[in-house]
């Protein structure tokens, strides 16, 4: 499904990493792993297409993904270091709103469920700007219950989140898998994906 | 319509932002007022003057403050990490542009031809004039809005100063700028105005055809 | 002694507008009738102007409440920087969109009466420029009051813009004076209007104590609503007889 | 001096940071130039109508450049949180703030006062009502940049939108309008700067003297 | 040292916490816990006095906090959730800057010793911009070693880091603690700072 061929990113005069290859498939995760400034970030970016390689190509079901972005936007999940939450929205607008610019309607009851799972069902009607750096992260992860994407990826998503929440995003990622999807993730704290899904763990080291 | 859906889901997102500071809607008139006032204050306060300067004054004032709004067009959603997302999502991203920008003519334009008449009065325009003034205004501030969009999106990556995109825009805004101000200066000394509208009005169908696909290439090369 | 403190506590300031507001309400509409049955039935027409100059026992008492709404705005503003009052807040906040108003009223009817009296809507004479000023900062405080959502704070920025604000109204008041005179002469001077009958006086200033009740009125339920809003989870509004009838 | 060395750190941290994106030293002044460039477009050629409206014009032109680097003053060092740490330094907050005003003033101000016997020329102003412009300049544009920081920091909290602060600046800018363009007309009309000037320097002096101060009083609130 | 007597603290119609009272001494730590939402950086805000309490006072050697700014800010280190860096100069001149504000004049070398002690070495002239997301936030710790400070208020650290950043955080730390400073942090990842340095650990609740 998600292939990668020769990758390699070089940044100022750094080369972050060179010659990656990688093919993912349904129901597997890669797990990057590596010291802060290693370059797990910009993998990512690349992947999901908002960068490009210095070199290489990423293919999304055998096809470039720079030629068919409507289709592999429809199938990708990204969720960046960024809160990425307009401040001044509530959560449910927030998440309504990228629904139907995903092309997707979403009832105001599924937007609701899917906060209430996130435990944010007292604050789905406050604005982003007053949630603690926490529940705008977990109100952000709520998207990956509103949105059927295959190719899930996370850049640190337990960032910020509280013992709690991060059980609960592992027991949602765990599903993610055992329903056959894609997952490429990135974090600090190494995650526990279930022994039985199968996956890669990929370790980049910093330049020096 | 599935892309018609993404369009108005993408205006009315930004619609429903703006309503969350109710000032926003607004301040783009206000700037629009507060600038036309300087005027006499700056020139002094002899009617002839003021209303031989009137309409081209208030186009220069439109078109400042169209400026002034867009530079938070992408800037914004840059900023907060949203920009990503709408660059994520799986419709056209020239469709949800195109309603951004839609949004910004409803928020910093509109209200602009709008409140003209009241500005022309105290200059003491005649009423046709003022006329004449609002249906340039109503032709050109979309086209404002649209070429103002394509150097909003360039000077992204260059953390957007404010001053930039005007620096990138004012030259592409000259053209809309002559011709609208010179329909009603040309309506006044009793020259008829239809040539400046037509030539008005093809810029704008020129636009509305192009900008927002520049506005998108933009978007990307910004983004990388 | 009056505890002037004690007043100052939005509970106790509560239940007290709630029994002044009638009052001043009457009063708004018993001198609005008396003031507009001076301006309409016993002022005479006048000699140049026919029945149009009436529009003065509007135009006048609204252009000083503008004046000194700002005013007052200013002093509640200074009272809630030096002493932390929450209730100083809630009546500038309060009072704004009144002084607004009659800011808006005196450009209106004097843009109304200066086309019949100069035969446009609007000359950049001074005192016009200076009211069109003071309507812009009117607006620059409703403005910022309403961008920050914080109510606290909210109050105390709009506090310091309206000092802010006032220390420059005189400056302003004079320098577009000076600007005017400098450039032509007084082609149009309202002071130069005719010596105003005794009657005249008396209409105006009924007038103006109409609007002086009605500003308090208004002002006054203004506060009350803002007081339930920010303060609806305190105990002393649990126990207002209304919110416990509603619940 | 302690409190100097406070003064200039926040001097030299705001020009060096100017400095690293080596445009915005010019965009001040490029605004003023494309403003200045505008009118005529807007109004028409006439010498004699440009010559009389150009001290005023250039006078609003230099305050509209101002204004637009304003909302940067402190939004961006708000959003990247670095105005915490400013506000949490151990030296008085308002000899940082007066620093950050000052560096706003040498890259919004300056630059447009040594510019304007360029644009002077363009509008065949006389070579003394030019170094007229030049002086009022000189005293205005940091009174500008002086009364304007008041307005930036209030609407920091407000999401410091562009349009916000030009609306609750504009009427304090009023009389530095006046006076600094009334100068130079009143020179030009034979009459006389002198009482012009004294009324800036004083306004100057006034504040110099305050404007930081309710700076700091501004920041404090909006950062609560 | 540092006492919080009575402080409550509204967010809108909530409650976050109430009538706190706190006493810190010399080489002590105190460490905030509590699910996301709870009140943590509300609290942290107030004691740095960045944000007023609803009700009650912050105390610096006996005297609020208020009347002595300028005495409490020099012996206060306070690192928040913001990245808190210039993205456009390097992280030299952006330490350079901070400290000179803060009227200490520090000699090039310092920092460099302080960045090199962080593992940024290598990035010290890099744009603030280009760095990862731990490459900023350790930039940012290296202000701890530069800056002579009693109290240090620190609002989840760890985010972001790698392991080894976290134990180096961790060392310096306890460092702090041992030379009789006074230590006041909120985290998801629970701290080690050392089995002799006394401290406590307050329990924040998220408001129902
Ligand atoms: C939009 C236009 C106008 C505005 C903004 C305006 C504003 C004001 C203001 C602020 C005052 C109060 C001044 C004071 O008491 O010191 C005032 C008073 C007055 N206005 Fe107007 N005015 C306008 C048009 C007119 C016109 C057209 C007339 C009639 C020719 C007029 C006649 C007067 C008179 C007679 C007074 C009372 C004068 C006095 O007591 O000193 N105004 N106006
Ligand atoms: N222009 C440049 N010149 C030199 N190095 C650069 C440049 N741009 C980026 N880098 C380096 O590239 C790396 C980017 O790392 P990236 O953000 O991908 O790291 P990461 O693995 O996600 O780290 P973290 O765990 O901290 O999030 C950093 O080491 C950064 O210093
Ligand atoms: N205006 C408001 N109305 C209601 N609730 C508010 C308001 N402002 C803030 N809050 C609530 O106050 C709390 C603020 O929490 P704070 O940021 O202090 O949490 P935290 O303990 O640091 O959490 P995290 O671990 O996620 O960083 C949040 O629960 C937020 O929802
Ligand atoms: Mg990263
Ligand atoms: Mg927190």
């Amino acid at each position: 499904m998600l292939a990668a061929s020769k990758l390699s990113c070089i940044r100022g005069t750094q080369t972050l990493f060179n010659d990656i290859n990688l093919q993912l498939d349904a129901g597997q995760w890669l797990y990057l792993q590596g010291e802060n400034g290693a370059g797990k970030t910009s993998l990512l970016r690349i992947l999901a297409g908002l960068s490009l390689p210095t070199e290489g190509e990423v293919l999304w079901q055998n096809a470039p993904i720079a030629q068919q972005r409507s289709q592999y936007h429809q199938d990708l999940l990204y969720i960046g270091h960024h809160a990425g939450l307009k401040e001044d929205l509530t959560l449910t607008e927030n998440l309504q709103a990228l629904c139907r610019m995903d092309g997707l309607r979403i009832s105001d009851a599924a937007i609701r469920e899917a906060l209430t799972r996130m435990g944010l069902a007292k604050r789905q009607h406050l604005p982003a700007r007053v949630l603690s750096a926490g529940q705008k992260r977990r109100g952000l992860l709520a998207r990956a219950l509103l949105r059927p994407a295959k190719l899930w990826i996370l850049d640190e998503p337990f960032n910020a989140l509280d013992i709690n929440a991060i059980a609960d995003v592992q027991r949602l990622l765990k599903a993610h898998l055992a329903s056959g999807g894609l997952l490429v993730l990135t974090s600090h704290q190494p995650p526990d994906l279930g022994i039985d899904a199968p996956g890669f763990i990929l370790n980049l080291s910093v330049p020096r | 319509m599935p892309v018609l859906a993404a369009y108005f889901a993408a205006l009315q997102r930004d619609l429903l932002l703006v309503m969350r500071r109710k000032t926003e809607v607004l301040t783009a008139l206000f700037f629009f007022v507060i600038v036309t006032t300087l005027l006499p204050l700056g020139i002094g306060p002899e009617p002839d003057l003021l209303r031989k300067i009137a309409p081209g004054a208030m186009w220069i004032a439109a078109l400042l403050a169209t400026l002034l709004g867009l530079q938070r067009l992408f800037a914004a959603d840059h900023a907060d990490g949203t920009l990503e997302q709408i660059v994520l999502s799986p419709e056209p991203l020239c469709v949800l542009v195109a309603g951004k920008i839609t949004a910004h003519w409803l928020v910093c334009g509109l209200p602009l031809v709008l409140l003209a008449p009241v500005i022309g009065l105290q200059f003491d325009l005649p009423a046709d004039a003022i006329g004449i003034l609002m249906l340039s205004l109503l032709i050109g501030t979309p086209l404002l809005s649209l070429l103002g969009a394509i150097g909003a999106a360039l000077t992204l990556g260059a953390r957007g100063s404010a001053l930039l995109v005007s620096l990138l825009v004012m030259p592409l805004y000259i053209p809309t700028l002559i011709f609208g101000a010179g329909a009603v200066e040309s309506y006044i000394a009793g020259l008829g105005a239809s040539g400046h509208f037509s030539l008005l009005g093809a810029l704008l169908i020129l636009a509305a055809a192009f900008a927002p696909w520049a506005t998108t290439a933009a978007l990307r090369i910004s983004l990388e | 002694m009056i505890n002037w403190f004690k007043y100052s506590a939005p509970s106790t300031f509560y239940p007290l507008a709630g029994k002044l507001i009638p009052v001043f309400w009457t009063l708004a509409a018993l001198l609005g009738a008396i003031g507009l049955y001076i301006s309409f039935f016993v002022a005479p027409t006048d000699a140049q102007q026919g029945e149009g100059y009436r529009i003065i026992f509007i135009h006048v008492p609204a252009s000083w409440m503008s004046m000194f709404i700002y005013c007052i705005m200013a002093f509640w503003s200074l009272l809630g920087l030096t002493f932390n009052t929450r209730l100083s807040g809630m009546m500038t906040r309060a009072l704004a969109p009144t002084g607004a108003l009659f800011a808006f009223l005196s450009l209106w009817t004097g843009a109304l009466w200066g086309k019949p009296m100069w035969g446009a809507w609007w000359v950049w004479d001074a005192r016009l420029t200076s009211e069109l000023i003071l309507f812009f900062l009117y607006i620059g405080f409703m403005a910022l009051q309403a961008a920050i959502d914080d109510p606290r704070r909210a109050d105390r920025a709009g506090a310091l813009l309206s000092l802010v604000g006032v220390v420059n109204v005189p400056i302003i008041y004079f320098s577009v004076k000076w600007w005017n005179t400098l450039h032509q002469g007084a082609s149009v001077s309202l002071t130069k209007s005719p010596s105003m009958a005794t009657t005249m006086l008396w209409g105006m200033l009924t007038m103006a104590l109409a609007f002086w009740a009605y500003t308090i009125a208004v002002a006054l339920m203004r506060a009350r609503t803002i007081m339930l809003e920010r303060e609806g989870n305190t105990e002393w509004v649990q126990h207002l007889p209304d919110v416990k009838e509603a619940a």
